[in-house]
């Protein structure tokens, strides 16, 4: 050797600061970090097991690195990384509240984790227990008779819920052929309605931001298999008709959908059930204090009425006698998932749920609303609600003075509120509201912390007035500046073999 | 009962002035009094989590096959691998953890770069240019790339062999009640798809397993020549630790390499939270499912990642996007990544070796017990089927008494309401691992032979 | 309330750059993160069970904060912190190695970790084993007879082994004043010297920076208890002519004492024992991989040639046929630790030498005086080693060029090492080298990081011809910025309810 | 075999060659034949870290007294306390853990600024105004108190009454064979310290413990009487879950604080690593032994934190130091800080309060069995001892066969060979946590009747 090795050493971390180089970049050929079990297994050779015609000309090309760099690096991208546990945030329609580390020690727990999803019953008693106990919790929070616990997120939820509204009408002969959602709707409630084999018929917000009842009765008819709706809606809004909603869609013979990704603002306080759902999807990772995981895992269990309860997919964990068994509906739409779920989500969930009894999670949803709404309107003269009335978990304001005044965007807002040390809300959601920027606090941020972004976000409005330039480059105190998002999708680089463009 | 609430009493008081209420019930006033809950939840009581967390050590106690009991060798798709302290430990760091999906990619470059990782290792492990940042699992992601299919060609009719997991087939019908499209089923014969005689009209995907869930080594070339010749795609569904050693997806001309992640650096967690894989020719990227990250620049021209092509996305998209998945599997997919990191190119390869070794060892040692006779003389992989000499489900609880979790009675797969037309109920998939050692494979035969008496 | 509400916000994080407030200061009376146990054992007042006289008039006022946001200001801290995971710490006299997390894994195993030190030998069975392993390990690493486990760290190995000294000559009615130490030797080596109840005869290093044996001669004599001695020594050099002194000292009825301190560099190659040392301690935390925990918990086993097992403290655990047993030595000194010493640290030591073998651990050295050397030689000509010939596992540098250069200082070099991302080497240690920079690499650093390391401090190097201004003001990159030290000395305030100087 | 280098043998060969030696044997080529070892180290094989697993498994499963086993009523020192999974993530957090000692405070604000934190907390349970950085436990702690005492009086005569725990004494008569202190012992009647009749001539120290090693609430004021007559110090060695709740050290005049800080957050871990906890008054604070944060400021201005009074401490002090003390025990201190901020105000009463009240309830149950006899009828706190009518020790055996570690036998604190004047073999120390339900009090009761049949 030269006195200069060959390859790149992994980088030297400034608190986050410094760009990481890629795990291929720090590869040294004939490094390694893995150990392996002495098995005293009788060494064959690969080819003596394997017909040549399988067999790759090279293996697979990893990475090789010593387990000090696999450390460092991955240790330096966490230091390059926002989350809950660094601070707030407040981003809408996605409750990153704080997660209890006692969850994550139950998710941890190798009694649960270490057990296979194909053994027996008779060896799983614990788990089937959980399921049987989760899903009766979530069917008391929402006011239904059973639920299937497959589903992996919200949008699998909302899948199952449309497939189990064509199941419930098919069986019934009657074929329906479209479903109504909301202008404020998620955008995965029109994806699912697609896959469900549906077409999409949007109802319009009335002025108060809410379904425009009229609107909504001129849209229904015998063809109109259900509708999605989110209560409180994705503008944080309680929609109060939701009787008369309720009422006009199963008029049609339509049943309808809650999509509850917004259930943390209503626990304990009312159910989907009893204001006249028929399928409720939920997200644990939401509502029940999953953590996010930096997009994911969740979970979206899906609860039904009684009339539905046939359609569920299977297998699912039952009470049979003093043992727990598996059983699938009688009519069941089928398995949503390849096993049962995100089981360790849900068993996460049980836990959290079970912490907080019926009167915690009513807290939870009262204190949610609470912060929401303080926040609305201690910071409303500078970002405006879109709806400046009582809101739930979440409020929706706007940065339309701001533009108006400095020629500032939401956007820019959002990525200054980066610069606070505050996560940005949600921007331009729902798609309805110009220049949203929604907030969602949730119930575990103090009013110290929330007061501290109203303070940051007066700061902004004082540098919109003096830098909005600055503010159109910013976050300039970031780990990375902003980020040129168009060069992204004009030229994909979705792994570190595509040739770069020039 | 227990909370997470830091307001005192004084501050609920003084946020509910300002906000103009009398109560915390009042914030609700709007709420319809006819639909409002009165008596409150019908839940148990709050506990605290020391009590909490007795009730879960005894949901653990009731469970006879954690590992601490029986010694694994279920596979069906799920396996046993070695998971070190080290990729616990990084994986489990709270700014992964607690992270949000990188929406925000200024304060969101550590999850990016980890999937960007992640993505270039799957794209090379399936041998095609493109993966995502992860689906929900290999189930779920066997229907996305039916979807991909349907796009592709415009075509609804899916040909997937029956070797493929038998919980994936049941997905991929669950969900073709909503698409329209037609699954059909290509029967095993002697372990092996038989695509002979297979209706070749419109078809808009070929699909086969490799190894297929009985273990076996299918003829991908196969499945591509009658993808070929009738303008489908070619689907590989495959098993990621064998692909570090098997010929690539890319390599037997498949259009989308699909597969379940588990096993790298997910526990065994009763089927879930688990890792959907998906790659795909350049070809198909515009109907890419999911989120996919990629390399640009800052306003400073350093390198960053942001989420790209979101113009698929749901949220953009809406009803015309490729998928409606959202919230996806990114922390394993993280995990996934440490993992790969850990084991490297030698390591991989070494764990894929050993698996095969471990379970030829094993399949020699029973062929030639009483009562046992192989499914199939196919070449296998690491996992094989047995037929035995009475129900492989009593065999299971036999051996689950000497301290063994024998592998998946065939008939089980499906629960007992849905069989399998193949699953006769004396067959038995065994799984072998890189982590079975020789002890517990040779305790294995004893214990088949006394089981079999 | 009026909008803004009593008490601070935990602080809003930017990677680690941005002041996090204390603890205190995000107190808000009232709140609480902690959950008890339900017991159900009868709650009666305290005044009932505690007489009046013995009560507090206020209990104690710690903090009161939400569970997250003892999460979030904790996880806010640890973003102002380097650590080896994060990058390269060539702390020289501090062996800074990357700990495998496999043995924090077996320090975290409740079946080591919940059990009782005073439970009886007949259910501590499996503890009992890890003592009696760990110190037939330890013994054949350093050629010794027996060992205690007891001492915490090097210092308490230190003194113990000084107690030693002293009862060995005790019982042969030999009394003895003094103990011999080089000038080179580490802080602690006096300190235990007087708390040993002896003086310190300092002995110089001669000009190749080993022992002067000549003046070492002259100063031995019949009140000279023994010699305490690192080798390879504080400089990084082996003490080339030990069989020599070992016979000078123990020709004058003395003992020698071998701090272990860098016990790293020898491995497998060399033994204290065979090179004639009566008493050998060790830092598992420097060669047996604990990490330092930001300052501790370490252990310092202290091991004994045969002549003075007898005096070890105790109880030791022994093996007594198929069994363990505590057993105290004839003559022992007693203990020196409240219990059996830092039990999981001694369980981490042995997971680490177990997964190591012989041949492991003699790889150990040989890569971490590789990379001593390596450095040495490639910055050789910016920061020239204080003897430049073969060094052990760290090689002591010199700042003279820069400062007769440029008047730039080894502390202005370290500080500079901190903006490039690096740990900075000890400096001004050992404390007869001018403008010391002791760097030791250790082994588990790759080539490209010490070539990255070099490289930095060639910028520092360049940076020191055109900017020795900015380098006696670095660090400015770092979360704060070179700290007063001279005030924090004058004004000590060390709670923070201590009053602030003015 | 196996390590954790990164060097590849092309790099050790290129590497070696820029040194300037053949072989990596050949950078030892200085070091004498004479001493070199020759058939290399007479260790078993290396193994892999999952074979190594195995073995540490093995460990385990041999620890009777393990937690999933025994349910823990020993005390003397070290107890059982609630460490929640919030606790043992946050001080487990690799910033923390892989750090060396803050000697760069420009990038180790967060070590310094956690101690600043534990050092506040320690003041306020001692009532003194100035605590360190920690110790390595609390018999060492009370070895630096005593070395104190002799630097600010010049006397080395230590009046240690009885009540102190024995293995605390025993570290304490020790380390006086170097510094050649006395020791003199002052007996315990009625388990409380009798000082009467104690010669008063030259006492640098006075030490009582409070409440004492078994369990009894001694009087600090006759102790600081006779502190204040002679002009030593007063030292006061501290339960400090008692300390929540019980007039603080400062507040009985004490000069100097210890304790055995392992209550709060750290695991009972077999004896270690525990923490030394260390305060002192104002006067002494030039002679403090180990490390202490201070605040300051950066060039910026900004608040800042560093170790100071660094002239007292051995690297710079040498022989002149006020302690040989370097590594300390700092992630212990850590997690006391951060279990100390969960619990809070409120949670530390509740939990010195609950002690209280279990082992009250236990005891007068207790009392009532044939066959137990209160050793003293002083108030005592969160523990007590019990004379048996059979021994102690084979008590103890009995009841682990009924799932609970008893206690511990008083004639076995100090060894077999170190029997302690005052430990005769019938008396069992039995020690009550928070955690201790009532039912387990009650199988306690049941359990003890049965074992003394
Ligand atoms: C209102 C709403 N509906 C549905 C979803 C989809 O849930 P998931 O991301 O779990 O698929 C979301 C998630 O952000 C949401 O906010
Ligand atoms: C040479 C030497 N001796 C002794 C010690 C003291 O060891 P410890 O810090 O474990 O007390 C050290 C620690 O830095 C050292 O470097």
């Amino acid at each position: 050797m030269t006195a200069s090795p060959a390859g790149r050493a992994s980088s030297a971390p400034l608190m986050g600061r410094d760009a990481e180089p890629t795990l291929f970049e720090i590869s040294v050929p004939g490094r390694r970090a893995y150990q392996l079990r002495t098995t005293d297994v009788p060494a064959r050779a690969l080819e003596d097991l394997v017909p040549a015609a399988h067999l790759a000309e090279a293996p697979v090309a990893v990475a090789e690195v010593s387990e000090r760099d696999l450390v460092a690096h991955v240790t330096r991208l966490s230091h390059r990384q926002f989350s809950v546990d660094l601070g707030m945030y407040p981003l809408g329609s996605c409750t990153m509240k704080y997660n209890p580390k006692f969850c994550d020690a139950v998710a941890a727990d190798p009694a649960l984790a270490s057990v296979h999803p194909a053994a027996p019953a008779e060896l799983t008693q614990g788990w089937l227990e959980i399921l049987v106990n989760l899903e009766e919790r979530l069917c008391a929070i929402t006011g239904m008779a059973a639920a299937t616990l497959q589903p992996a997120a919200g949008a699998a939820g909302e899948l199952t819920g449309l497939l189990l509204m064509r199941a419930y009408h098919a069986s019934r002969g009657d074929v329906r052929r479209r479903v109504v959602i909301p202008d404020s709707a998620h955008g995965t409630n029109p994806a699912s309605v697609t896959l469900g084999g549906y077409e999409v018929t949007t109802v319009p917000s009335n002025d108060r931001g809410l379904v425009d009842l009229e609107a909504l009765r001129r849209v229904l008819g015998p063809d109109v298999a259900g509708i999605m709706l989110t209560n409180p809606n994705t503008l944080g809004l309680f929609e109060e008709e939701i009787v008369e909603i309720a009422a006009a869609v199963h008029d049609v013979g339509g049943l309808l959908y809650y999509d509850g990704a917004n259930l943390n603002a209503i626990l304990g306080v009312v159910r989907p059930g009893d204001m006249g759902f028929d399928i409720v999807h939920m997200n644990l990772h939401k509502t029940f204090a999953t953590p996010h995981g930096g997009g994911g895992p969740g979970a979206g269990p899906v609860a039904v009425a009684a009339h539905l309860v046939d359609f569920l997919p299977g297998p699912r964990a039952v009470r049979d006698g003093g043992r727990l068994a598996w059983a699938t509906p009688a009519r069941s739409i089928g398995r949503v998932h390849g096993w049962h779920g995100n089981a360790l989500v849900l068993a996460r969930a049980l836990a959290y749920i079970d912490v907080h009894g019926a009167e915690g999670l009513t807290r939870v949803a009262q204190h949610a609303v609470l912060n929401a709404n303080w926040l609305r309107r201690r910071v409303g003269e500078i970002l405006p609600a879109a709806h400046d009335r009582m809101c739930m978990h979440e409020c929706t304001l706007q940065a339309t003075l701001l533009k108006e005044r400095y020629g500032v965007r939401a956007l820019d807002v959002a990525k200054t509120l980066l610069e606070e040390g505050f996560h940005a809300p949600t921007v331009y959601f729902p798609l309805i509201v110009e220049e949203a920027l929604m907030f969602e606090p949730t119930e575990t941020e103090s009013p110290q912390t929330l007061e501290a972004l109203a303070q940051a976000i007066e700061r902004i409005a004082e540098r919109a007035a003096t830098d909005p330039e600055g503010m159109r480059r910013a976050p300039q105190t970031t780990p990375v500046a902003r980020v040129d998002e168009a060069r992204a999708a004009r030229h994909l680089v979705a792994t570190a073999d595509t040739p770069r463009p020039l | 009962m227990a909370d997470y609430l830091p307001h005192t009493p004084e501050e609920v008081a003084a946020m509910l002035a300002f906000v103009g209420v009398d109560s915390l019930e009042g914030l609700y006033a709007h709420v319809p009094a006819a639909v409002r809950l009165a008596g409150g939840l019908d839940l148990p009581a709050g506990m605290t989590e020391p009590d909490a967390a007795a009730v879960v050590a005894g949901y653990g106690s009731r469970n006879g096959a954690r590992a601490s009991e029986l010694v694994c060798f279920a596979g069906a798709g799920a396996y046993d691998h070695e998971v070190p302290p080290v990729v616990r430990a990084l994986a489990g760091r709270s700014e992964f953890v607690t992270a949000y999906t990188p929406y925000q990619p200024e304060v969101a470059q550590g999850v990016l770069q980890a999937i960007f990782e992640y993505q270039t290792l799957v794209a090379r492990l399936s041998g095609l240019p493109i993966a995502n940042a992860s689906l929900y699992d290999g189930a779920t992601a066997l229907v996305e790339a039916l979807n991909m299919a349907h796009g592709a060609t415009g075509r609804s009719r899916m040909l997937v062999s029956s070797g493929v997991h038998p919980h994936w087939r049941a997905v991929a019908r669950t969900f073709a009640a909503g698409t329209g499209h037609v699954v059909d089923e290509v029967p095993l014969v002697g372990g092996l798809t038989d695509w002979s005689g297979v209706d070749t009209a419109g078809v808009a995907a070929v699909v086969v397993a490799y190894p297929n869930y009985l273990g076996v080594l299918e003829d991908p070339g196969a499945a591509k020549a009658l993808a070929a010749a009738t303008g489908g795609l070619l689907v590989v569904a495959g098993d990621p630790v064998a692909a570090g050693v098997l010929r690539s997806a890319g390599a037997w001309g498949a259009d989308v390499f699909v597969g379940e992640g588990q096993p790298f650096g997910t526990a065994l967690s009763f089927g879930g939270p688990y890792l959907g894989l998906f790659a795909c020719s350049d070809a198909q990227v515009r109907r890419l499912p999911g989120r996919i990250v990629g390399e640009t620049v800052d306003t400073e021209g350093r390198r960053a990642y942001v989420t790209t092509l979101r113009a698929r996305e749901q949220d953009i998209r809406r009803e015309k996007a490729t998928s409606n998945v959202c919230t996806n599997q990114t922390l394993m997919a993280v995990a996934a990544a440490v993992q790969l990191g850990w084991l490297g190119t030698q390591g991989l390869r070494e764990v894929a070796t050993r698996c095969a070794q471990g379970a030829h060892y094993l399949y020699d040692q029973l062929a030639a017990v009483d009562g046992v006779a192989p499914v199939t003389s196919a070449p296998f992989f690491r996992e094989f089927a047995l037929r035995l000499r009475r129900p492989a489900r009593e065999v299971v609880a036999l051996m689950a008494a000497e301290g063994i979790l024998a592998g998946v009675a065939l008939d089980a797969l499906g629960g007992p309401e849905d069989p399998s037309a193949d699953a006769p109920d004396e067959v038995l998939l065994v799984a072998v691992t890189e982590r079975r050692t020789r002890a517990e494979l040779d305790h294995y035969v004893r214990a088949l032979r006394g089981a079999l008496r």
